[in-house]
């Protein structure tokens, strides 16, 4: 029997992949971006099994909303990305300290 | 009439308007000086007004005023008794002459220079008004702000070292204390300092309030080990701003222990007067030598501020009436007296433009006024009988031997070290032969800096001879301070600090006298 | 059956996921990312959220995913320079991925609702008579009428965004200018001259 | 009457001193030495009241001074018989000193502010004796101390004069730090500082133990010795006697004013004064009678070797100022008194005749460097033969009374301090008479050895090149084997010496007069009334003492007149034998058993030392390195610290971040 | 009245900010270019003031609108005066600046700006606002989008597109937490509604370690917001790279919506026996944010960079008032984000307003050498922020930290005070060296005012707010305050 536990617990995974992604990654802003996508997926998922379990529709709601946002913070990164190449002619990542200390 | 607040405000409004003065910069700098001037003249007209109207039999706070414009956090309550007078009174007397000094010796920036002061003349007359214990600290902590520009920006050399070190220094120490007092507050829900001294904090709490409220005012003193930044920072400030610093700043921290630390937490104070004794103790002896070695003169005199300023704590831990209104005394003949001495040092600074001892020599033949001034200061500050700091120190070594005869007895040594050191001071200074050609060729005193330097002579002598003008007025609150600690526990020390009288007829030096009879 | 549907997709979705954090060229990642989309709408529908999982493949697989493709497709990246750089954070990251794994994981297992929640053993779909998606409208339009409304603000603030960032008006072309048009004036373009005799006219 | 005695020296001496420059050399003189003539013949009266009418001791209040708590003291005068004494001496010497320096100090460009501090130290003085209380007795006592620097500072511009003024008035204060313990303790135990209360109260305490730096002590005897180092300070005894040679470096007169007469006499008014609080300390009294015989011996074997002519007569003060203070301590107060008051007519005699033979000299002090002066200067030799006289105690002049007095009253006192003294005190007395008439043969006899002086030849050069015929008028001096240089000493001007008739009369018969009074078993009594503690037994017991008691000090007198004679007329080259063949023991004596050295050993190196330790390596290397200048490098490590930390990379942020959660969820967990 | 229009009405300042940023994108567009800016700015204010106003006449009380989805009461409506204010203030302060032209010659002056800024500022009136974590992460995202943009808003300056790109990943990466958190929450309560949460949460008989893992990974996200220790690693980076009107405008409206946000979500929604959970990670959140924002802060040559860290440290002393969990606390948080708004804001200002001889303007603090003598006026504001940032009476800035450690006092959070008090000494070590180059070094540059009069009122006012005239703004601030905390915290 699957229960709650187990989405919970692919959430949780993919959580920490994104999570993973995000300072494993030294080469590339994209995938950093991509990662970012598989948290929210994780998210979506956490919500939609709460909102099961519970037999609420909210939790499903939720994670409409969470989808929007995540569309537009994808074309937000994206856009800055974008000008970001521009400007320096590379997404490296650690290549972006112009400013530190 | 909110005589208080007026006196607090004035000089606000005066700076602000130095600060604004139209004309070029000549015009601007010469009639900042007369506004500043006349606004510190008019602060000691009121001052003397406060005290002629003064009632000296009261322990009360007297020209009361009350507003709640700022509750809940505090409220403008302001109010004097006779401590604060006199406090009030050393530093409107000592202001004009600040303005004085810095008649010639300051030409850059001068309206600043000027404002500068004016706010720190209101700061601490609201210091000693402040009557609400947020107000105080208000008060007490604005204080750093034009003092650290005036020494920042109108210093020697190493200003920004010793402005920051003053500045960090004091307010390190004075957070400590506005945790306690936060707390006090709290639990005796009123920041009315009568409110606060009437009230009976637990025992246990106490301690650790002493130790907060001894932070900030140890510092401000200063006392060994915190003493350091008192050098430095008298060594750089312009001669004006030792004279403020030495004469008025340095006696927030005894007039803290007396209105806060003695009647807020008797018991202990009763019970730390070892701590007090032993860092004055060190504080006497450790910095007289130290002094001993100096070759600069403001340093010198720095460090014999320490030494005096240990005297101070001695006395007020005495907790008995002598002991504590001869830290009274010693704190007014201190701030005259050391004032007094960085004039002089600032006199000479203005003509060869070093402090450095060894430039100077033979004095006494091409300024023979200057040299006589000097002496007649050296001698105060060694506390010769007749000056006002004989008489403060004798109570307060009154006092304090009665308290332990241990401490007595080292702070006594600081009297034969303090010869020392001002006394080859001074033969350096104005004995031997002049250096160099250029102090040689030192004019003496002009007409201004003898106007500077006579009335300090003046009230000196004043002090000395005839005190009970100055003690009258501070005896009902400083009888109100020795009846909250009366009967509280002293420490049993283990050092045998204490003088425990063999005999049940030695008890107090009262008990003693009634018994003869 | 359902739980092998269950640990395929769970399985395929964090393969899916680790490799489009691992993958070296980008295109590949998005590739992935894709697959991890689909894997997921897939458990969702495990779960009875049809509605959801449609609007995951359109939203994503259809439009981000796509973007994302076509933004690295568009910068002409050197991906081989970006192959180097040490993986300085390997170790210190690891253990902390692995803390946090080790305490999401024991949360997810330990699972209770607060006392008043009606916690179902199992799966329960809409009220009887709806449809998810019809569950889903009727409160989406209604009670969350706020929220909805704010964010369509959300995707207009994004639109904007994109386009004050990356829009480049060019300069040298030839183009309507709306404002411009709406904004003449017959003062500004009609000047009636008095043409004096054999001068003709200052223009 | 007392009032005006007491302040009309202050009064010229702060017109003299702010305006000399104003009325000039000549009016401020003439105010000052005016004005101590009347204080003086205002003391002569009030003396002679007391003396001859049965005038009774009173006190005129001046003004309010100090009150706290339980303390009261006020500005008050007293005057007694005790006072009336001290009154006297101290007026008549200043008042000769005054006229006397009108010639010593005729040359010097700031008379005016000599003649102000003379006026100062008189009031000090004055201030002193009459006090009514302790704490203005101190007020007198740092007075003096006060203007004693500044007149041994006076020549300022001289390197030595300004040491010996600072170390004179820091060596006091070491006194004045006892005396003032000594005043607090008396305040705890009476609860009062007025003398007349006090010694009321005396028998009350006597007897009494308390608590002193933790330890129980006899309180008399620890009040009796607090103040007594007070005295030891002020009157030079052995310890703190430093200061008073080294005070020779002040103009003549004031070493007769203040370093003979007067002012190093306060200490032993003082025991006198207390004398009812010593009377109740046996212990306090045995101290105060060995340490003053000590002093008494120390102080005369250095001054038989010193080459300074004033400081000889310095030493010889010393040693008299213990002959004073083993009297006291003897019980005998009365001859204590007595010795202070005739010392004070022939030492100042001495010390201006001193003045006298240096001004002579140019200001030669060397006595190495003298000889044969009596014919050059026979008023000034014949004074000097005289206080030498009474100083040695040579019969019916004053010494010869007071000295005996003492020696007497140290025998007849029966105790064993009192039975050492009196050995001592003949021993000495034999010393004094070597070392005094050392001085006189020196000084007066044998040949001119003034060639090997340098302020002599630069004196004769002087008048030579430049035409200047104060001192020699002819000008041959290529041919001097006379050991004079080509000087020519001349004898003093008028207003130095009618101080010298004076005093040398006083000298020659003060000790006759008043020696009934001031020691006569019944007449005493009646003398001092009360004012101070009389033993009638023990004056009664002086009379009655073997017959070579009486005889022992006139032998001594013999012998030392005999052995300086042999040494220094008879045969000269004894003392140059003496200094080769025993050279640790010349150096032992001539260095003051190296008293100097051992203080500058013991307290101002490590002073200075420890300053200087306390300084760099406590101020800065300890307290500033470790407190804000470290609390502020710490500050600047955390600081780099942080900016290290922030490299500017999103993954290390992002991995800061995650760390925080990590961190956060585990604290959760607990 | 239908429900929707009831709650239409009762969310009053976001209809008209909704309606105005769709109108004031309209009338940007249809405006010649030249004068877009201007005109679409104006309006920008205008629309914040009438938002403003509109509060003035909102129902006392608590009005819950939208099914429990928005709140309106004393809390919201005193931080939105606030948000609403800073706003206006941040539209206004960048106008010279968007007039300017950039590195490349290009103006950045593009009437979207104020435009973004009034969506950011509907998106924050919408977190004060929030009743449901639903609501809450709309309305942050609807803030934190327009941010990003901001951030990278001169898009030909390396340094904003690399700010911007920070910003948006640690941010996206700070809502996943968020979101993750938010989650959990849901789940181990059973609700998102915040009241609804607290019912739940007190009817728990045992600590629930997945609310408090939601709490956690909720409060991660809200500290990334108000960059507190150790989710601010962006602030320094951001704020330097960030045109200067942009971080001033993060530095002061965003810090408090976010605050607000997370007073009402901790005090409302985890109340009782969980508070205890969050008020330890809040008090060790606020140690660090003040202990870090004061030392890092001594190194900095930047202005820029200093008055990011200015902000860490000033936001762990805000948190200080939350730690309590009192309404006392709460009064003191919000009587501190008001004022320390107005210090942020005035030292941004003075930084905006300097002009190097060439032009361009000033971020390294030894431009600023001398200040004192080339522009007098401007250095005495700036000394007084400084002196009001490092919390010297009598300047204002000394009261809201009297304020917030009288709280914490009041609470026995003795340690809290005194690390707090001693953090604010080092910290005015720094602020101190601003004074010091102002004051003491001699001239380096002979620094220019752009002289725009909008701009030197607005420094004006706030520099006489935090003078210690301004402490006569306290007393009425106080009683507002109370009651503002009132509201969080049902009798």
């Amino acid at each position: 029997m699957i229960g709650l536990s187990h989405y919970l617990a692919v959430s949780a995974a993919l959580f920490v992949l994104g999570v993973f992604g995000i300072f494993l990654n030294r080469r590339n802003i994209i995938i950093m971006l991509m990662a970012l996508e598989l948290i929210l997926l994780s998210v979506n998922i956490n919500l939609v099994a709460f909102s099961a379990f519970l037999h609420q529709v909210h939790g499903q709601i939720f994670a409409m909303f969470v989808l929007t946002v995540a569309a537009g913070e994808a074309a937000i990164g994206l856009a800055i990305l974008v000008i970001h190449f521009r400007n320096r002619g590379t997404v490296a990542v650690d290549q972006a300290d112009l400013m530190k200390g | 009439m909110p005589i208080l607040s007026i006196m607090i405000l004035l000089p606000v409004v005066a700076a602000l308007v130095v600060a604004t003065l139209p004309g070029g910069d000549a015009e601007r700098a010469g009639r900042a000086r007369v506004v500043a001037l006349a606004t510190t003249l008019v602060e000691f007209a009121a001052g003397i007004w406060l005290w002629l109207n003064f009632d000296a039999a009261s322990p009360a706070f007297q020209f009361g005023e009350q507003l709640e414009l700022f509750a809940p956090y505090f409220g403008w309550s302001l109010g004097i008794d006779g401590i604060a007078l006199m406090l009030i009174m050393l530093s409107v007397f000592l202001m004009p002459l600040c303005v004085l000094a810095s008649w010639a010796a300051v030409n850059k920036r001068v309206p600043e220079y000027m404002a500068a002061f004016l706010l720190m003349e209101s700061l601490m007359i609201g210091t000693f008004a402040a009557r609400d214990i947020f107000l105080f600290y208000l008060f007490f902590e604005g204080g750093l702000i034009p003092m650290f520009l005036i020494i920042g920006i109108w210093g020697g050399a190493r200003r920004i070292y010793a402005s920051y070190k003053f500045f960090l220094y004091t307010l390190l120490g004075s957070v400590l204390m506005l945790v306690a007092m936060l707390w006090m507050v709290g639990q005796a829900g009123s920041s009315d300092i009568g409110v606060l001294a009437r009230t009976d904090f637990p025992v246990g709490a106490q301690f650790w309030l002493f130790l907060a409220f001894f932070a900030s005012f140890a510092v401000k003193m200063p006392m060994w080990p915190v003493h350091t930044w008192l050098p430095d920072a008298h060594v750089e400030a312009p001669t004006a701003g030792s004279v403020i610093l030495a004469g008025v700043l340095l006696k927030l921290g005894g007039y803290g222990f007396i209105r806060f630390s003695l009647p807020m937490f008797p018991d202990a104070s009763a019970q730390l007067i070892w701590l007090v004794f032993a860092l004055s103790m060190v504080a006497v002896v450790y910095t007289s030598l130290v002094a001993l070695v100096q070759h600069d003169m403001k340093k010198l005199i720095a460090y014999s501020s320490v030494a005096h300023m240990a005297f101070v704590t001695g006395g007020l831990f005495a907790l008995n009436t002598q002991g504590i209104e001869g830290a009274m005394l010693l704190m007014l003949s201190h701030g005259l007296v050391s004032g007094a001495l960085f004039l002089c040092v600032g006199v000479i600074y203005d003509r060869l433009h070093t402090r450095e001892i060894g430039r100077y020599g033979g004095l006494a033949d091409t300024m023979p006024k200057y040299a006589l001034v000097l002496l007649f200061f050296t001698m105060a500050s060694v506390g010769l009988p007749a000056t006002s700091g004989f008489v403060a120190e004798f109570l307060v070594l009154l006092g304090l031997y009665q308290t332990s005869t241990w401490a007595c007895l080292v702070l006594t040594t600081g009297i034969i070290l303090g010869a020392g050191y001002m006394l080859w001071l001074y033969a350096r200074v104005a004995y031997g032969k002049a250096a160099g050609d250029d102090t040689r060729a030192m004019p003496d005193l002009s007409a201004r800096e003898i106007a500077i330097l006579a009335p300090i002579v003046i009230a000196t002598l004043w002090m000395g001879i005839y005190p009970k003008s100055f003690q009258t007025p501070m005896k009902p609150a400083i009888a109100a301070v020795v009846a909250r600690l009366d009967g509280r526990e002293l420490a049993t020390v283990p050092t045998a600090m204490t003088l425990s009288p063999a005999l049940p007829a030695l008890a107090s030096p009262a008990h003693a006298a009634e018994s003869h009879h | 059956m359902a739980a092998f549907a269950f640990y395929l997709f769970a399985g395929l979705l964090l393969l899916s996921g680790l490799m489009v954090i691992t993958a070296r060229n980008p295109v590949h990642s998005v590739l992935w990312l894709i697959l991890a989309f689909f894997n997921a709408a897939g458990l969702f529908i495990l779960l009875g959220a049809e509605f959801l999982a449609m609007l995951l493949v359109i939203v994503y697989v259809g439009a981000v995913a796509v973007l994302f493709l076509f933004v690295v497709m568009m910068l002409d990246i050197d991906f081989k320079a970006l192959q180097r750089g040490a993986l300085q954070n390997l170790p210190l990251g690891l253990l902390v991925s692995g803390v946090i794994l080790a305490e999401v994981l024991l949360v997810a297992s330990g699972w209770t609702a607060a006392p008043g929640v009606i916690v179902h053993e199992a799966l329960a779909g809409p009220p009887p008579g709806m449809t998810n998606t019809q569950w889903i409208g009727s409160q989406l339009y209604t009670r969350y009428f706020f929220v909805f409304s704010m964010s369509g603000l959300i995707l207009l603030a994004a639109m904007v965004g994109a386009i004050v960032l990356t829009h480049r008006r060019r300069v040298g072309i030839r183009k309507q200018n709306i404002a411009a048009q709406n904004a003449r004036t017959p003062g500004g373009t009609v000047a009636v001259g008095k043409a004096g005799l054999g001068q003709g006219v200052e223009l | 009457m007392i009032t005006l005695l007491v302040f009309l020296p202050l009064f010229t001496a702060l017109v003299a001193g702010l305006g000399g420059r104003i009325i000039g050399h000549t009016a401020a003189k003439a105010l000052t030495t005016g004005g101590l003539f009347v204080s003086a013949a205002l003391a002569w009266t009030i003396f002679i009241g007391f003396w001859l009418n049965d005038a009774a001791a009173y006190t005129v209040p001046v003004l309010d001074w100090i009150e706290s708590g339980g303390l009261v003291v006020n500005w008050a005068l007293k005057v007694d018989t005790l006072t009336a004494v001290m009154l006297v001496v101290v007026t008549s010497v200043s008042a000769l000193v005054h006229l006397y320096s009108w010639g010593y100090m005729a040359e010097d460009p700031s008379q005016s502010r000599f003649f102000a501090y003379l006026s100062l130290f008189t009031f000090a003085m004055l201030m002193l004796v009459t006090a009514d209380n302790l704490v203005q007795m101190f007020f007198g006592w740092e007075g003096v101390g006060l203007a004693s620097y500044l007149l041994i500072g006076f020549w300022y511009t001289k390197p030595s004069a300004n040491a010996a003024a600072i170390k004179a008035f820091v060596v006091n204060r070491v006194g004045d730090f006892g005396f003032s313990l000594g005043i607090f303790g008396t305040f705890m135990v009476f609860g009062t500082v007025s003398l007349d209360a006090i010694l009321a109260a005396v028998p009350q305490h006597s007897g009494q133990t308390f608590s002193f730096l933790g330890a129980p002590v006899d309180v008399m005897t620890c009040l009796c010795l607090l103040l007594f180092v007070g005295a030891c300070g002020k009157s030079a005894q052995l310890g703190l006697h430093t200061w008073l040679p080294d005070a020779m470096e002040g103009p003549t007169p004031v070493s007769a004013l203040i370093h003979a007469a007067t002012m190093v006499t306060a200490g032993v008014f003082m025991v006198c004064r207390l004398s009812p609080m010593f009377e109740a300390s046996p212990t306090a009294q045995a101290v105060v009678c060995v340490l003053g015989a000590c002093t008494a011996l120390f102080a005369a074997t250095v001054g038989m070797v010193q080459n300074d002519i004033k400081r000889v007569i310095a030493y010889s003060t010393c040693s008299q100022l213990g002959y004073m203070f083993f009297a006291a301590g003897a019980g005998a107060y009365g001859a204590a008194m007595f010795h202070l008051f005739t010392h004070a007519f022939f030492k100042a005699l001495l010390f201006l005749g001193a003045g006298s033979v240096i001004h002579a000299m140019h200001h030669e002090q060397d006595m190495r460097f003298y000889g044969a002066l009596r014919r050059h200067i026979p008023i000034t030799f014949w004074m000097m033969t005289i206080g030498t006289l009474a100083l040695t105690g040579f019969f019916f002049t004053a010494g010869y009374y007071s000295k005996d007095a003492i020696l007497e009253a140290a025998f007849a006192s029966g105790t064993a301090h009192g039975s050492f003294a009196f050995f001592v005190g003949a021993l000495v007395a034999a010393l004094t008479s070597f070392y005094s008439w050392r001085l006189v043969f020196l000084t007066f006899f044998g040949k001119p050895r003034w060639a090997g002086s340098e302020h002599i030849s630069h004196a004769a050069h002087h008048g030579h090149e430049g035409g200047d015929h104060g001192h020699g008028d002819h000008h041959d001096h290529a041919h001097h084997d006379d050991g004079t240089a080509g000087y020519h000493p001349h004898e003093s001007p008028i207003t130095m010496l009618i101080p010298l008739f004076v005093l040398g009369a006083g000298a020659l018969l003060a000790g006759y007069v008043w020696h009934e009074s001031f020691v006569g078993a019944e007449e005493g009594a009646g003398f001092w009334r009360g004012s101070l503690a009389f033993d009638t037994h023990l004056m009664h017991a002086m009379h009655e003492v073997p017959a070579w008691v009486v005889y022992t000090p006139s032998a001594a007198f013999f012998l030392g007149l005999g052995l300086a004679w042999h040494v220094y007329l008879n045969k000269p080259s004894i003392p140059i034998w003496w200094q080769r063949e025993v050279p640790g023991l010349y150096q032992f004596l001539l260095r003051k058993w190296y008293f100097d050295e051992l203080y500058d050993a013991i307290f101002v190196k490590p002073s200075l030392f420890l300053g200087r330790l306390f300084w760099t390596r406590g101020d800065q290397q300890t307290i500033d390195r470790f407190g804000p200048n470290g609390a502020a490098d710490v500050v600047v490590a955390g600081s780099g610290l942080a900016r290290r930390f922030q490299s500017g990379l999103v993954t290390s942020y992002a991995l800061v971040m995650l760390v925080g959660l990590a961190a956060a969820a585990a604290w959760m967990m607990r | 009245m239908h429900p929707i229009l009831a709650s239409i009405a009762i969310a009053g300042p976001e209809t008209i900010l909704t309606l105005g940023s769709l109108a004031a994108l309209m009338l940007g567009s249809f405006t010649p270019q030249h004068r877009a800016l201007t005109v679409t700015s104006l309006f920008a204010v205008a629309i914040l003031a009438v938002a403003g106003f509109s509060l003035l006449d909102a129902p006392a009380g608590r009005s819950i609108a939208f099914d429990g989805l928005y709140v309106a009461d004393d809390f919201s409506a005193f931080l939105k005066v606030i948000i609403l204010a800073a706003a206006a203030a941040s539209v206004l302060l960048a106008l010279p600046w968007l007039g300017e032209r950039g590195p490349d010659g290009i103006s950045f002056g593009r009437f979207e700006y104020p435009v973004l800024l009034l969506l950011a500022a509907l998106g924050m009136a919408m977190m004060v606002s929030a009743n449901d974590l639903l609501s809450l992460y709309v309305g942050l995202e609807l803030a934190a989008l327009p941010s990003y943009v901001l951030a990278a808003f001169a898009r030909n300056d390396a340094r904003s597109s690399e700010a911007g790109l920070k910003y948006f990943v640690l941010g996206a990466l700070a809502s996943g937490m968020l979101l993750y958190g938010v989650t959990l929450v849901y789940g181990f309560a059973g609700s998102t509604q915040l009241d609804v949460i607290a019912g739940l949460v007190q009817g728990q008989a045992e600590r629930s370690i997945g609310l408090l893992f939601g709490i956690v990974f909720l409060l991660a996200g809200l500290a990334f917001k108000v960059s507190a220790v150790p989710f601010h690693m962006w602030t320094p980076d951001v704020y330097e790279g960030a045109p200067t009107p942009v971080a001033a405008f993060f530095s002061a409206a965003p810090k408090a919506a976010a605050l607000g946000l997370m007073a009402r979500v901790l005090v409302v929604a985890f109340p009782g026996a969980v508070a205890a959970d969050w008020q330890q990670i809040i008090m060790v959140i606020a140690i660090a944010s003040m202990v870090l924002g004061a030392v890092a802060a001594v190194a900095q040559t930047n202005v820029k960079r200093l008055l990011a860290y200015s902000s860490i440290a000033n936001i762990g002393f805000a948190l200080v008032g939350l730690a309590p969990a009192s309404p006392a606390g709460i009064s003191a948080l919000l009587f501190y984000i008001s004022v320390y708004v107005a210090m942020t804001l005035g030292s941004f200002l003075v930084v905006l307003q300097l002009r190097r001889p060439d032009g361009s303007p000033v971020e390294a603090m030894a431009d600023l050498a001398g200040l004192s003598k080339s522009q007098p006026r401007l250095a005495l504001a700036l000394a007084i922020f400084m002196f009001s940032l490092a919390g010297i009476p009598p300047l204002l800035g000394f009261w809201p930290k009297f304020a917030v450690f009288q709280a914490a006092i009041a609470s026995g959070l003795l340690g809290l005070a005194i690390i707090g008090f001693v953090a604010s000494v080092i910290a005015a070590f720094y602020y101190l060296r601003l004074i010091k180059i102002m004051y003491f070094d001699e001239p380096a540059l002979a620094l220019a005012s752009s002289g725009s009069p909008v701009n030197g009122a607005m420094i004006a006012a706030c520099a006489i707010f935090c003078s210690p005239i301004g402490m006569l703004a306290m007393s009425p601030l106080a009683v507002a305050t109370a009651r503002a905390a009132a509201a969080l915290f049902p009798a």
